[in-house]
């Protein structure tokens, strides 16, 4: 049987619990976390397609997906910056709080 | 009969698994290597522990352990028993899965480094093509560990201890890696099997060691600095700074998991005084076309014991760097100077044999040396000094 | 479905829950390591060493390091005396990813027999990805290059102390 | 090794494997005694200079001075304990993990010595801790403290693992934890743990 | 340098009101001291420091000293009215007599100074202060913002004396923990009695074990051992 | 000078008040961190403690705590004799008993108006200047061990003050604890077999001084760490009282011997070194080169020392009661003035015993070296003033 | 038959796994059979000096351990592209090493900006 | 140059561990337990009760005078006088200590005793291994376990005990020239004052009188010097 499947599944079970993760969570960090999830969820996407895919030789996912752990590794960086920036002003992490004080 | 001894241990395990059924032969001689590898590199251990404290003892006038066992042989057999039997104290408020977890995290990753390591020839548990990246990988996962021992303990100087030590460990990896890749671009391999065929040639009986031209022995040195650091070596042992922060990141263990810390810093100091070997002074292979006929193994683990002698001279002499002084060095210092010794090993190449490279490569990395070693020295007031006298 | 992918998958999904539902957020952080490393063994089973290893090296080694770091920075690893650990509108959030999931799985299900397209393993070595950075992907490389400079100004910039507020 | 092999090899034939692992046991406890870094006076000069070239205490395994009580299994009290430090002696004691031994070095330690009659100073650590070792002299020469630490390791190798006659660490009944006094207004609470300090009785 | 009495009157021509006494010191050492009153002894010290000729910028010691109350005996010659029969005739007559008079002379705390100095390379000059009692009257004005080297030292006589400098920046316990009660330098300081065992048992510390261990125990052994030392 | 004064009331008061139960506080830097060094810490020379804040790791508060080894010398002095205090003195510098003995005899000697024979001021001289060569080396050793040197630099010290103690020892009877000056005097005297012993030793010293400044004075860690850390300015450690290589390292010419001329310093010719930095490495090079002088004065005192009796006649031993009075006595200890303040009321004890310690003095001055500086550097700025905690808590 | 050599980790990875347990399962069964473990409050408490501990460990830390991490996230991410470079760089052109120069001066550049910046500078 | 420093340390490091395998100098562990340090004369541990001859209670020199007791200055001696008395060297009859002890966990080896003996009967052992496990058996010496012999003070200090040995020889031939004269007078002059030779024969030759011992130790100070000329002279005079 083709595995592809499989893996497709898994990313999307992974992307669906770092979406929950995202939305649910009250610590800004925990949201980034779950970003990061779902980040790589699509990553394990890439890699899926371009091993299973019509052209594994042209290498084209598998460059997507180094180019894509970059990128993601810039996110997390920025992300993170961002939260200790306005964790420094408001001395806070939770999102409801963020919300309310930025008025 | 030569190369017989060279493949000893390939041959033993080849007979050894020739009994099995041929189903299981593949899986039984990996076992067999793993074991090898499991139950060489905690018995070095225990050898370079004792050489270390003796080793010690003679460069302060005295003998160092010397009364239990033959010679003190036995010191490190006592010291785990002890650490066997002993009580273990996990504090109360600590975080306990994390603290259980971190000793193991720090075990299994610095074995793994192991597994792309040639000790000899054909003596190599998995030639990957990405071999250089797996270990770097491996290296970077015992911060992790170094972290979590530090954050569940719960302890003041635990985590001051870890942040240092994490931050440290990040500091000086990207000068670590980026002196490898001096070596990988000459012999355009991740591979470190080929990267040691590259360096196993002779000219005139003169191996082409990477430590040989005048990148690689800048390498090497920056390489071994990095790599002193990584592994939290006297003088960069600021983690366990015990002046300051008591015992660092272990202050709460006790026990065999505080031994197993121990046994994970020296065997991650094999692995990368290994790794070190394999990129600048070619790995298994003989330092003199003459000498070829010794099996390649010795030559493997007498470089490796060459380099611990090496950290034990150091740590027996220097004292240790403080934390800014540590991480401005990284950036400041040493990360400039891995650049410019990539830079060097693109000219090497790009110049072209002859001697103009020789005098170029080396007037490059001299002068730079010189300029930033007199920056630093000059920019901090740093230097000897002269003494006025009142009668 | 091999067991090997079984055991994989759940340790991969296990970390990813664990990673979004524990208390503490450093046991979030430690979790998110534990997915991230079964997602490089995926990356591994599909043949992408490369990847795989590059995986451990950048979120092993550095994003979990700056997300515990951020962590300790935020003083964020003790549960908030007020409300719980979750957002107001948690609700909404579960139904949402709920549906996503849904969505996406029956998709995947539905189309799971056009994708059958068996293929050998290839062989990928470092030599070919070097071969094709320097060569078709160059450009990537140079705009990636960019966006790593720019993200490393941007993330100091944001997190670094602001001489204006320093007291 | 120092468990002679012949004998190891005689008692395992008889079935004897607890005496067997009772030598190794204390053999490895004896040979790799790790002293905390702790010094309070005068003594640890002394105790000090024992490590040191002259006397080398490091030939006996025993130069791992550990700074954290948690891998430490040796308690030299090397000075005055005075009633300001003796809670935090106690404390340490405690934080050290089983088993641990204690040596008293020195008068002041074992029964506060030449300043036993001030106000601030507590006659004896032996009142709050069990003290397996006491050295006089002040300060013991540091040959004093090495016959010490050979009288320490000949308590180990005497001691059972099994039986009645085990040491307390060994048994799960006795006692593990020291309370830790407390600073009252004129003196520690209380004064002296009686638990460890049966007063001796002496008519004279 | 200038002999005491200079300095003595160097001072009272700089600091008006300050009233300087002198304490002379019997042993051959020589050394004689300065008695300040407290209202004026900051303003006598920074003129001692800041002095151009005297520039006594190094305090060297400090410390305190317990005088006990005494008990005065003294013979004094009385001249009194006396009536006396002298010839059968009552007569007033004045007539010297001695007798001993005993009176209490209160006790008192005081604070030495020694200064010294280190740019004229001269010393000592002596300060002293006392306290008008031991008990109630016990503040001292603090040098500490005059001689930096006092705050550790007047710290410690806090501690063990218990003068309360005023104007000390972190005047607290130093030696013994915060919530100690007494004095223990003060002459009159009893130590706690934890004698519970002395093998070599001297200044009735041994009698004193006993008892408290009798008080203790209530043991026979115990009482016994109080009889044993008792008799001893 | 007044200056000195309200910067010094300034720092002081700076610290006011400030506990150690002080709620955190937040600054926009980041959480203080309050730690606790000792009382039972590696580096605190023993039972000292110092609470300290850090912002990160710079150093924004520092209390030292003091009493952990509080242990009554001066009450149990002034219950006993005069010369039953002579042992007890040897156990305040715990390093260096002689120069304590010598303080103390000093003292006692200005109280009762004694003379010392010269022998005895010459034996005395040697044994003080061998004390110091002890105390500097071992001093340098541990301040290196402090920055973790794995114990070489100490053990090098060690084994040369090895060698000293077996002087001591043969001498005086005892290691570290020689209880050997008498008021008037020296107890015993020494014999030509030890004066020529210890020319021996004092010929192998600056061999171990050359040693010495090769392994660690040009050292770029050593000088990374040290030089430009913990400056203490001259007109604060005058007016903060603090003496010995502490003081001279601050560019302050101020050494007893030559102020006082106490005992018979006055025919030695020696050089007194000083720092112009003010830091710690000034400190450490300061009792480097101290230790060098004090090698010069032992050749110079070994060569001249004369044949003659080593007690005061008039000396005596038992039922020694000065007529009442005060004196106050100070040398130049090697951690700076040692002073003994006596008051006698013509009894057998003294009515007021008080010893001046250098430590304790020394340490006035500890907070404001630190500001500012890293965790890493109060280590090595409190092992520069080099304490001893027998004299600090007496 | 040849295994794949992530066959060969998977059992270093599990041996080394062992060999971590195996003496903590050994000193655990000790400590069953003959030494039993002494909890207790004071045993258990947070060293501090010999202290009581005050203050939480899990305190909150300063920036600029995170200014460090992240200069080193990017240049660990710079280092995984520049690996293959360095795989290939015996067989590249001009053109190629240029290309790769101007990537690796990208980074240099926010380095020395960094370093400009003072983020380079620990506190 | 940076890092010229670091070689210049290492160079020192390296050249000891090299010289700790030829030179003395270089490798100055004494091996303890077989190995010990050349004994040295004048070390001094613990006070012990020197007797002569062979019965440590018939010899025992000390006469119970207590002052030792009195200037300890830790106290850390306990003396109880007897009640009866036993002839000492000389042969005249003395108190004796019913108990002697003295608490070597306590003692502080400052040798005050020593000093203040007027009647050479407490000397500084050099005896430390006197390690424990038992607290108050092990440490607190009553008088027997304090005794040694005068051999064994030869042995340990032979200088200081020449000295001592020659004095106590001149002090007994005094006392019995002494005797020897009352006798005589005695048998001259049997009604004379019969009291007065007696009594003074009861006291000891060196410490008539309890302030007499303050010049006695002081003559022990200048007479301890390790001098060889001066103890020859002491050993010429004794025999």
């Amino acid at each position: 049987m083709n595995p592809l499947p499989g893996y497709l599944l898994v990313a999307a079970l992974l992307f669906a619990i770092g979406l929950a993760g995202a939305l649910t969570r009250r610590n800004a960090i925990l949201v980034l976390i779950g970003i990061e999830l779902m980040l790589n969820a699509a990553n394990l996407n890439l890699i899926a397609f371009w091993r299973y895919g019509p052209h594994p030789e042209a290498l084209t996912g598998f460059l997507f997906a180094i180019f894509s752990i970059a990128v993601a590794a810039a996110e997390a960086a920025v992300g993170l910056g961002l939260v200790i920036s306005i964790h420094r002003h408001l001395r806070t992490t939770d999102i409801d709080a963020m919300n309310r004080m930025k008025g | 009969m030569i190369e017989k001894l060279d493949q000893v241990f390939i041959l033993l395990r080849d007979w050894l698994v020739q009994f099995l059924p041929a189903d299981w032969q593949a899986i039984a001689a990996t076992v067999l290597n793993v074991i090898a590898i499991i139950a060489v590199f905690p018995t070095l251990f225990a050898i370079v522990t004792v050489m270390e404290r003796k080793g010690l003892g003679r460069m302060q006038n005295r003998f160092g352990p010397n009364r239990v066992g033959p010679f003190g042989l036995f010191q490190p057999v006592a010291d785990g028993i002890k650490a066997l039997t002993k009580e273990d104290v996990v504090p109360l408020c600590a975080d306990t899965v994390v603290h259980f977890l971190a000793p193991l995290v720090l075990v299994v990753a610095v074995f793994m480094g192991f597994s792309v390591l040639p000790m000899g020839r054909n003596m190599v548990l998995a030639d990957m093509d990405a071999g250089l990246l797996f270990f770097f990988a491996m290296g970077a996962s015992t911060e992790l560990s170094v972290f979590m021992a530090g954050w569940s303990s719960r302890n003041k100087y635990s985590l001051l201890g870890a942040m240092r030590a994490v931050a440290q460990m990040i500091s000086y990896e990207v000068p670590l890696l980026m002196s490898s890749l001096a070596a990988v671009m000459t012999a355009g391999s991740l591979s470190l099997s080929r990267i040691v065929d590259a360096q196993n040639r002779y000219t005139f009986g003169l191996p082409h060691w990477y430590v040989f031209t005048p990148w690689g022995f800048a390498g090497l040195v920056l390489f071994s600095i990095a790599a002193m650091a990584e592994t939290n070596r006297s003088p960069f042992d600021l983690p366990e700074g015990e002046s300051e922060i008591v015992a660092g990141y272990f202050t709460e263990y006790s026990g065999f998991k505080f031994a197993l810390f121990f046994l994970g810093e020296y065997v991650g100091m094999f692995s990368i005084a290994g790794l070190g070997a394999t990129l600048f002074l070619g790995g298994w292979s003989a330092p003199l076309a003459i000498l070829k006929w010794v099996p390649s193994w010795i030559w493997f683990f007498g470089k490796l014991m060459v380099a611990m002698c090496l950290f034990i001279w150091i740590r027996g002499t220097m004292p240790r760097l403080r934390q800014d002084q540590l991480m401005n060095f990284a950036w400041k210092f040493v990360i400039p100077m891995t650049l410019v010794n990539l830079l060097v090993a693109a000219l090497w190449r790009f110049i072209g044999p002859g001697w103009t490279r020789w005098v170029v490569c080396w007037a490059i990395l001299i002068g730079v040396y010189v300029l930033m070693g007199e920056t630093i020295l000059r920019k901090r007031h740093l230097g000897p000094r002269s003494y006025r006298y009142a009668e | 479905m091999t067991p090997v992918f079984c055991i994989v998958a759940l340790f991969t999904l296990a970390g990813g829950l664990a990673a979004v539902t524990l208390k503490n957020t450093v046991h979030c952080a430690l979790a998110l390591t534990v997915a991230l490393a079964g997602l490089a063994l995926f990356f591994l089973r599909l043949d992408a060493q490369f990847v795989g290893f590059a995986q451990i090296l950048i979120y092993i080694g550095a994003v979990a390091i700056l997300v515990v770091f951020a962590i300790l920075l935020t003083r964020s690893s003790e549960p908030e005396a007020s409300g719980g650990i979750v957002s107001s509108r948690w609700l909404a959030g579960v139904i949402i990813a709920a549906a996503v999931f849904a969505v996406l799985g029956w998709a995947i299900l539905r189309s799971a027999p056009a994708l059958a397209h068996e293929s050998a393993a290839p062989a990928v070595t470092v030599h070919q990805i070097g071969t094709a950075l320097m060569g078709r992907y160059v450009l990537p490389l140079e705009i990636v290059a960019l966006l790593l400079t720019s993200a490393l100004i941007g993330a100091v910039i944001v997190a670094m102390h602001e001489n204006g507020s320093a007291k | 090794m120092a468990v002679d092999e012949k004998l190891k090899i005689e008692l395992g034939k008889q079935g004897v494997f607890v005496t067997t692992l009772q030598e190794l046991y204390n053999w490895g406890r004896r040979s790799s005694i790790w002293p905390m870094q702790f010094g309070l006076a005068c003594c640890a000069i002394e105790m000090i200079a024992t490590t040191m070239a002259r006397y080398d205490m490091a030939r006996f395994g025993a130069e791992v001075f550990r700074p954290s009580p948690r891998q430490a299994d040796l308690m030299i009290v090397s000075g005055t304990v005075t009633k300001k430090m003796a809670p935090q002696v106690v404390r340490l004691y405690n934080q050290m993990a089983e088993p641990k031994y204690v040596i008293a070095m020195g008068a002041c330690a074992i029964s506060g010595g030449p300043f036993k009659q001030g106000y601030n100073v507590l006659k004896g650590i032996d009142r709050y801790i069990p003290v397996d070792v006491h050295i006089p002299g002040c300060p013991p020469r540091p040959e004093a403290l090495l016959h010490a630490f050979i009288t320490l390791q000949k308590k180990i190798d005497e001691q059972h693992l099994t039986g009645e006659e085990r040491p307390p660490h060994l048994d799960g009944g006795a006692q593990g934890e020291f309370p830790v006094p407390e600073y009252g207004e004129h003196d520690l609470e209380p004064p002296s743990n009686p638990g460890v300090w049966p007063v001796p009785i002496t008519i004279r | 340098m200038k002999s005491i009495e200079e300095i003595k009157s160097a001072i009272e021509a700089a600091v008006s009101g300050a009233r300087v006494g002198i304490v002379p010191n019997g042993s051959p050492s020589g050394q004689h001291s300065l008695l300040l009153d407290p209202q004026h002894a900051v303003a006598v010290a920074k003129f001692l420091r800041d002095d151009k000729e005297l520039q006594l910028d190094f305090l060297s010691n400090a410390t305190g000293v317990d005088w006990l109350d005494k008990e005065i005996t003294e013979k004094v010659k009385v001249t009194r009215p006396v009536t006396k029969t002298v010839d059968g005739v009552d007569q007033t007559m004045e007539e010297t007599v001695e007798e001993t008079r005993k009176h209490v002379q209160p006790g008192y705390l005081e604070a030495v100074y020694h200064l010294y100095s280190m740019a004229r390379k001269h010393g000592p000059v002596i300060l002293r202060m006392r306290t008008g009692n031991r008990t109630d009257q016990v503040e001292l004005p603090s040098l500490t913002p005059v001689w930096r080297s006092a705050e550790f030292q007047e710290r410690e006589i806090f501690d063990l004396f218990g003068i309360v400098f005023t104007g000390h920046p972190d005047l607290r316990r130093i030696l013994m923990w915060d919530n100690f009660k007494d004095h223990p330098m003060r002459r009159d300081y009893v130590e706690p009695d934890d004698f519970e065992y002395e093998p070599t048992a001297h200044d009735e510390v041994l009698a004193r074990a006993a008892a408290h261990r009798a008080a203790r125990q209530g043991s026979a052994v115990a009482a016994a051992e109080a009889n044993a030392g008792a008799e001893r | 000078m007044s200056n000195v004064g309200l910067q010094a009331e300034a720092t002081a008061a700076s610290g006011r008040e400030e506990g150690w139960n002080r709620p955190r506080t937040l600054t926009p830097e980041g959480e203080l961190l309050e730690v606790a060094m000792g009382p039972h810490h590696p580096s605190t020379h023993g039972v000292f403690r110092m609470d300290v804040a850090l912002d990160g790791e710079r150093v924004i508060r520092l209390k030292p705590v003091f009493g952990y080894l509080h242990r009554n010398h001066e009450k149990l002095a002034e219950g006993m004799a005069y010369l039953a205090s002579m042992p007890f003195t040897d156990r305040l510098d715990y390093i260096c008993s002689l120069t304590n003995n010598w303080a103390y005899a000093l003292a006692v000697e200005k109280l009762v108006g004694q003379e010392v024979p010269e022998r005895a001021q010459y034996l005395r001289v040697i044994l003080a200047e061998l004390t110091r060569i002890v105390n500097h080396a071992s001093s340098v050793g541990f301040l290196i061990q402090e920055m973790g040197a794995s114990g070489t630099p100490l053990m090098y010290a060690f084994r040369e003050r090895e060698k000293i103690l077996d002087l001591f020892e043969s001498l005086t009877g005892a290691r570290m604890m020689c209880n050997y000056m008498r008021f008037g005097g020296c107890r015993v005297d020494a014999s030509a077999a030890w004066l020529d012993a210890t020319r021996k030793v004092v010929a192998g010293l600056p061999r171990f001084a050359d040693e010495f400044e090769n392994l660690l004075c040009t050292n770029e860690i050593l000088m990374a760490r040290c030089q430009g850390i913990g400056i203490l300015r001259p007109e604060l450690a005058v007016n903060a009282g603090v003496t010995g290589p502490l003081l001279r390292a601050s560019g302050v010419n101020y050494d007893i011997r030559k102020v006082d001329r106490y005992g018979i310093y006055d025919r030695f010719r020696f050089r007194v070194p000083l720092g112009d930095h003010w830091d710690v490495y000034d400190r450490f090079m300061v009792r480097l080169l101290e230790l060098r002088e004090s090698i010069g004065i032992l050749e110079q005192a070994l060569k001249e020392i004369p044949a003659g009796p080593i007690m005061d006649a008039k000396a005596k031993l038992r039922g020694f009661r000065p007529k009442a009075g005060e004196a106050y006595g100070r040398i130049e200890a090697p951690k700076g003035e040692l002073g003994f303040y006596l008051i006698s009321d013509g009894g057998p004890n003294p009515y007021r015993y008080r010893v001046r310690p250098p430590s304790l003095i020394n340490l006035t001055i500890l907070e404001d070296m630190c500001l500012g500086e890293h965790l890493a550097d109060v280590v090595l700025i409190f092992g520069s003033v080099d304490i001893v905690l027998g004299e600090v808590d007496r | 038959m040849t295994l794949s050599p992530y066959f060969s980790l998977t059992v270093l990875f599990v041996a080394a796994l062992a060999f971590g347990l195996t003496p903590l399962g050994l000193a655990w069964l000790w400590g069953r059979a003959f030494s039993p473990a002494k909890p207790n409050a004071t045993k258990n408490a947070i060293y501090e000096c010999g202290l009581e501990s005050r203050g939480d460990a899990w305190m909150q830390f300063r920036p600029a351990y995170y200014l460090y991490a992240i200069i080193f996230l990017i240049f660990d991410v710079e280092a995984v592209f520049l690996l293959p470079f360095a795989v290939v760089f015996t067989g590249l052109g001009y053109a190629a090493c240029l290309s790769m120069l101007v990537f690796v001066l990208l980074l240099v550049e926010g380095l020395a900006w960094a370093w400009a910046k003072g983020v380079l500078t620990w506190e | 140059m940076l890092g010229e420093g670091l070689l210049k340390g290492l160079a020192e490091t390296a050249r000891n561990f090299a010289g700790s395998f030829v030179s003395e100098e270089r490798l100055t562990t004494v091996q303890y337990p077989e190995e010990r340090v050349a004994p040295i004369e004048n070390t001094r541990d613990f006070p012990f009760l020197v007797y002569d001859g062979d019965d440590w209670h018939a010899g025992m020199r000390c006469v119970a005078c207590q002052i030792c007791e009195k200037e300890c200055p830790p106290k850390c001696i306990y003396i109880e006088k007897s009640k009866d008395k036993k002839p000492d060297f000389t042969g005249k009859p003395q108190i004796y200590p019913a108990r002697f002890d003295i608490d070597i966990s306590v003692c502080m080896s400052c040798q005050i005793c020593v000093e203040v003996c007027p009647f050479e009967a407490i000397k500084m052992d050099t005896e430390f291994e006197l390690s424990t496990t038992d607290r108050f058996g092990g440490l607190l010496l009553d008088k027997k376990q304090l005794s040694r012999s005068n051999e064994h003070y030869h042995k340990i200090h032979p200088t200081e005990a020449a000295e001592v040995d020659a004095r106590l020889a001149e002090e007994k031939a005094k006392a019995e020239a002494k005797a020897k004269a009352a006798a005589a007078a005695k048998a001259a002059a049997p009604v004379a004052a019969p009291a007065k030779p007696a009594a003074e024969a009861g006291k000891p030759a060196a410490a008539p009188k309890p302030e007499g011992p303050a010049a006695s130790p002081q003559k022990a100070a200048e007479n301890k010097p390790e001098s060889p000329a001066k103890a020859e002279q002491g050993g010429a005079s004794g025999s």
